[in-house]
């Protein structure tokens, strides 16, 4: 395992003192709890929270996106599990700008339980809690069933919109409702080339043959729905849009918003050759990239592969996008 | 003996704790094939959190019923995860059953097996045959209710839940996950144990290895 | 080689492509030469303009810092290799905005000759051409013949400091002063765990065996100064600190800008483990950290491994780091 | 024959350039072991973009003469590097010993040799022993002027460059790099083959190849 590592019981902690400390303009620890990471701005009083929380090894998401206009507060779980139920109560608490606060995560079995056991637990404080699941990752469930699917990088538009519509003094079920409808309006997929391994584990997770791919991996590694001799990047890219836009019955003339993002071990110019077909493919079906995010924005250690997500984009969506926001993980807008 | 005190608890916690532990290799990989293979992490820092915080307590002189709660409470803050929810769900669930004031009852022990049960279930909502731990916690609660029926003894009771768990493990292989994570692979579930019903056996074993030693210390 | 990639030969080609479509908005490609990104705000009359330009592979690096107030025009070379002559001679005549070009790049072989032939071919067109070298590596070469030492992160802080020095009206001369001054108070140190490969190659440049670390690896593989026995984050941390502050001599009371840089394979997540014992380690020595930055700023493909730069900053280096600036590769500042 | 035209002098850099790319894969290798592992890409490069302009240049009808600056500078054009500006010189050094207006006589095709050295000094400042291209081509350059003085023919120059450049080649294994991107490896470098001293070899034996090829196509 050729990695920078203590020991690895201690990597989440040290990882986010680092980050604290890094980042000390845009975020700071909570004093009540280490697993949460608070944006300098929040509370923000008579403005709605923005909440998230994931599992470590994502970086810069999920921690990378609290800032300005963006996440308020972040519960910060171990590698690849979900925060505690406290940690997520902890972050409400710091988020509430006595607005209410919605929590806007991704749809895992133990996010799920450990958010619903968090408002459950912030109840008391009188705080009001809504929430957002995001289900954007297509090869994780058929349409039919999107309740089930796993959310992915599609986090990031939700976070974005959420935060933005929140920073114009939207009500919870505005803000909810923006969120809802980002990641209604997003769809994921992700290809990978190569294992991540958790130091604690010591070993690849699982093993994806030289020469082959696996189309519709998870971001923790969860096995894809496709494992196929490894294609051309304009290949991938023409099979990661299908993939999307089938499922996604974009009209022409649509404007989206894309993100190409590595998974963590693959070269970033590789990404733009990726970018560069997707955006080659969209125009030629009429359709406009309005935004474009290409890079590390949200990592499975140092798993081999990339991410795409498109968001359909109408007039709200768009203005609320273009908002000015910082976070350690995106800076963007004027 | 008849009841189990609070440091007795702790010592059948630790070697759940060891036992899952020395076994979090294996769960891990198995997690790995089908999901994102932290379970064997999550459980051995969970376990991990139980003896800690039950340690503390039971030095405060607690009675062994009131460690049940903290049990649950300490694998929730611990990990988070999916089964940071379950197992809490599982250990407040026990903690209902006995009193907090009282010691536990020797022969009252395999109850936890079913409450273990009833709190996974009612938090995780999974039904049997979706390929979870539930999968094994279920059989290896039907088993003990029978037993206790029939007038087994506590070693025994779980005797039968440990062999009613194992076939439910083994049994997760034929299943297609339906919820967790391993619920997106569809029919690449098959074939594979759910990492969390091996577990679920591993921590049946360990209650029947740690309360056998209990009793056979007491006899010798 | 599990790497998105169609013909190895087009690979610039197409992370350029994808590269100026993604970032529309703030740069664009020269029209009479695609290895020529410039800046949307460039030229800028009455102001000096900023000119880099290295090898591709790595991304953000070089053309990720073309944009407002940082690189005006960046020129484009194969994988690993200079940018011809003409690219940067072009890049030069993009940037000219009557006040004269500074050209401020890294010290290898092949940019030594390419600038300086640039130089010689813009000479008709009356533009004035400082340039400034980078040779920020310590391992590189000895104090003593610090001229010979390679450029690397630490380019970053120089056109940071360069772009913001011109984008305040600077001279050609004061530009060239402050970059130089920017570079002369970089010292950086690179630790590689792992190779890469370049595509039209398709095997890795070189080896690090599996337990063991390259200490002073150049950001192309150069190979470092010693082999050693893999060590623990802190311990890598501890030593890369050791190497840029012994060479450094920075006194108590010091005030400094710290970069950590993965190289391309190495997980977000320990980038902040590295800076989190960096920043302890200078507190104990009675140094501030007053701006840091940690992630993938300057990569070298795939390398498993990381950079550590630390510039020692006065009011004036201060003052010009902080200026608000935006690039694909870096957004700082308000 | 007593001068070579434009497709004569086209067709001997394409040999060159063919060598070169056959041996891209092995110069990559020696980069490797001390560079950037990139220097047989850019020579395969920019000999590519030599023999192209020089087609189009020999289609156009000049004179094989004006052909060496035209692919100075396609060479220049194509790959940056070091390798750019190097054999740019070399090659603009060989264009002012030849008349443009004039094509290239047999028995001063080896002076090339002698232009590729002193364009390649000239530019890259390299000194003997710093383990540089400029090692190879050193030695190659005396040894052909020494041939010349000896009276020897233009394939006997070329083969006593090759051999000097073979032996200089072989030198560079115990240099110690002082110049370019090895020059930072200090002892390190020791043992290797210096990757630009291997390149010059292949381009003296190609010119070599090329110019007996030629020849004897006359004569049979
Ligand atoms: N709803 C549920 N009810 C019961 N058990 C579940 C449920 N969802 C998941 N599980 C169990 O959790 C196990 C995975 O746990 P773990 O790996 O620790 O968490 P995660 O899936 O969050 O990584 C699965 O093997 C399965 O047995
Ligand atoms: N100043 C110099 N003079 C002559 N040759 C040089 C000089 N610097 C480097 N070289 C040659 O260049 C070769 C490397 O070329 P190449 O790999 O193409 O470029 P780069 O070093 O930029 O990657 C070295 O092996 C050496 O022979
Ligand atoms: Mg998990
Ligand atoms: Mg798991
Ligand atoms: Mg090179
Ligand atoms: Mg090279």
């Amino acid at each position: 395992m050729q990695r920078f590592i203590n020991d690895p019981d201690n990597l989440v902690d040290e990882t986010v003192a680092g980050f604290v400390r890094a980042h000390s303009d845009l975020v700071r620890l909570d004093p009540e709890n280490d697993r949460v990471v608070v944006s300098t701005t929040a509370p923000r009083p008579g403005r709605v929270g923005i909440v998230t929380g994931g599992g470590s090894g994502h970086e810069p998401a999920f921690i990378g996106y609290t800032g300005r206009n963006l996440v308020d507060a972040t519960a910060v779980g171990e590698l690849f599990s979900s925060p505690t139920a406290k940690s997520f109560a902890d972050a409400i608490r710091a988020a509430d700008g006595g607005k209410g606060v919605a929590v806007l995560y991704g749809n895992y079995a133990g996010d799920n339980m450990n958010v619903k056991m968090a408002k459950e637990m912030v109840a008391p404080d009188g705080i009001e809690v809504v929430t957002v699941v995001a289900n954007d990752d297509v090869c994780s469930a058929p349409l039919s069933e999107r309740e089930k699917r796993r959310g992915v990088a599609g986090e990031i538009f939700m976070w974005k919109i959420g935060g933005a519509k929140a920073a114009l003094g939207g009500s919870l079920t505005e803000v909810q409702a923006a969120a809802q409808k980002a990641i209604d309006a997003c769809r994921s997929v992700g290809v990978g080339l190569g294992p991540c391994t958790l130091p604690a584990v010591g070993h690849p997770n699982f093993s994806i043959e030289a020469g082959t791919m696996e189309v519709g991996i998870g971001h923790h590694g969860e096995p894809g729905v496709r494992v196929e001799k490894l294609a051309s990047a304009d290949a991938v890219a023409d099979d990661m849009l299908k993939i999307v836009l089938d499922d996604h019955g974009l009209e022409d003339g649509a404007e989206v918003a894309v993100l190409v993002s590595g998974l963590g071990a693959t070269p970033v110019n590789e990404l733009y050759v990726l970018y560069s077909r997707i955006e080659t493919r969209l125009q030629a079906q009429g359709i406009r990239v309005h935004k474009a995010f290409v890079g590390n924005y949200f990592t499975s250690l140092e798993m081999i592969g990339a991410t795409l997500t498109v968001m359909a984009l109408d007039s709200e969506l768009k203005e609320l996008l273009d908002m000015a926001a910082e976070a350690p993980g995106m800076s963007t807008g004027k | 003996m008849t009841n189990l005190n609070a440091t007795q608890m702790t010592e059948l916690l630790r070697i759940v704790s060891m036992r899952i532990d020395e076994a979090s290799a294996e769960l891990g990989a198995l997690d790995g094939a089908i999901g994102d293979a932290d379970h064997g992490n999550t459980m051995a820092r969970g376990f991990a959190a139980v003896v800690t915080a039950c340690v503390e307590a039971a030095n405060q002189d607690v009675k062994a019923g009131a460690l049940l709660p903290i049990a649950g409470r300490s694998f929730l803050n611990a990990v988070g995860a999916t089964t940071g929810p379950l197992y809490a769900s599982a250990f407040l669930r026990a903690g209902q059953a006995f009193d907090a004031q009282q010691d536990i009852p020797v022969d009252r022990l395999p109850e936890m097996v079913v409450c273990f049960c009833d709190g996974i279930a009612q938090r995780g909502k999974a039904t049997p045959g979706d390929k979870t731990m539930l999968d094994a916690w279920g059989p290896a609660a039907r088993a003990v209710t029978e037993a206790q029926q029939n007038g087994a003894g506590p070693v025994a009771c779980l005797d039968a839940a440990l062999e009613a768990a194992s076939e439910g493990r083994e049994a997760t292989r034929a299943m297609v996950a339906s919820v967790g994570r391993a619920a997106r692979l569809g029919e690449r579930s098959l074939g594979h144990v759910d990492p969390g019903a091996a577990s679920a056996v591993i921590i049946i074993a360990a209650l029947r290895e740690g309360l056998a030693n209990l009793l056979q210390g007491e006899a010798s």
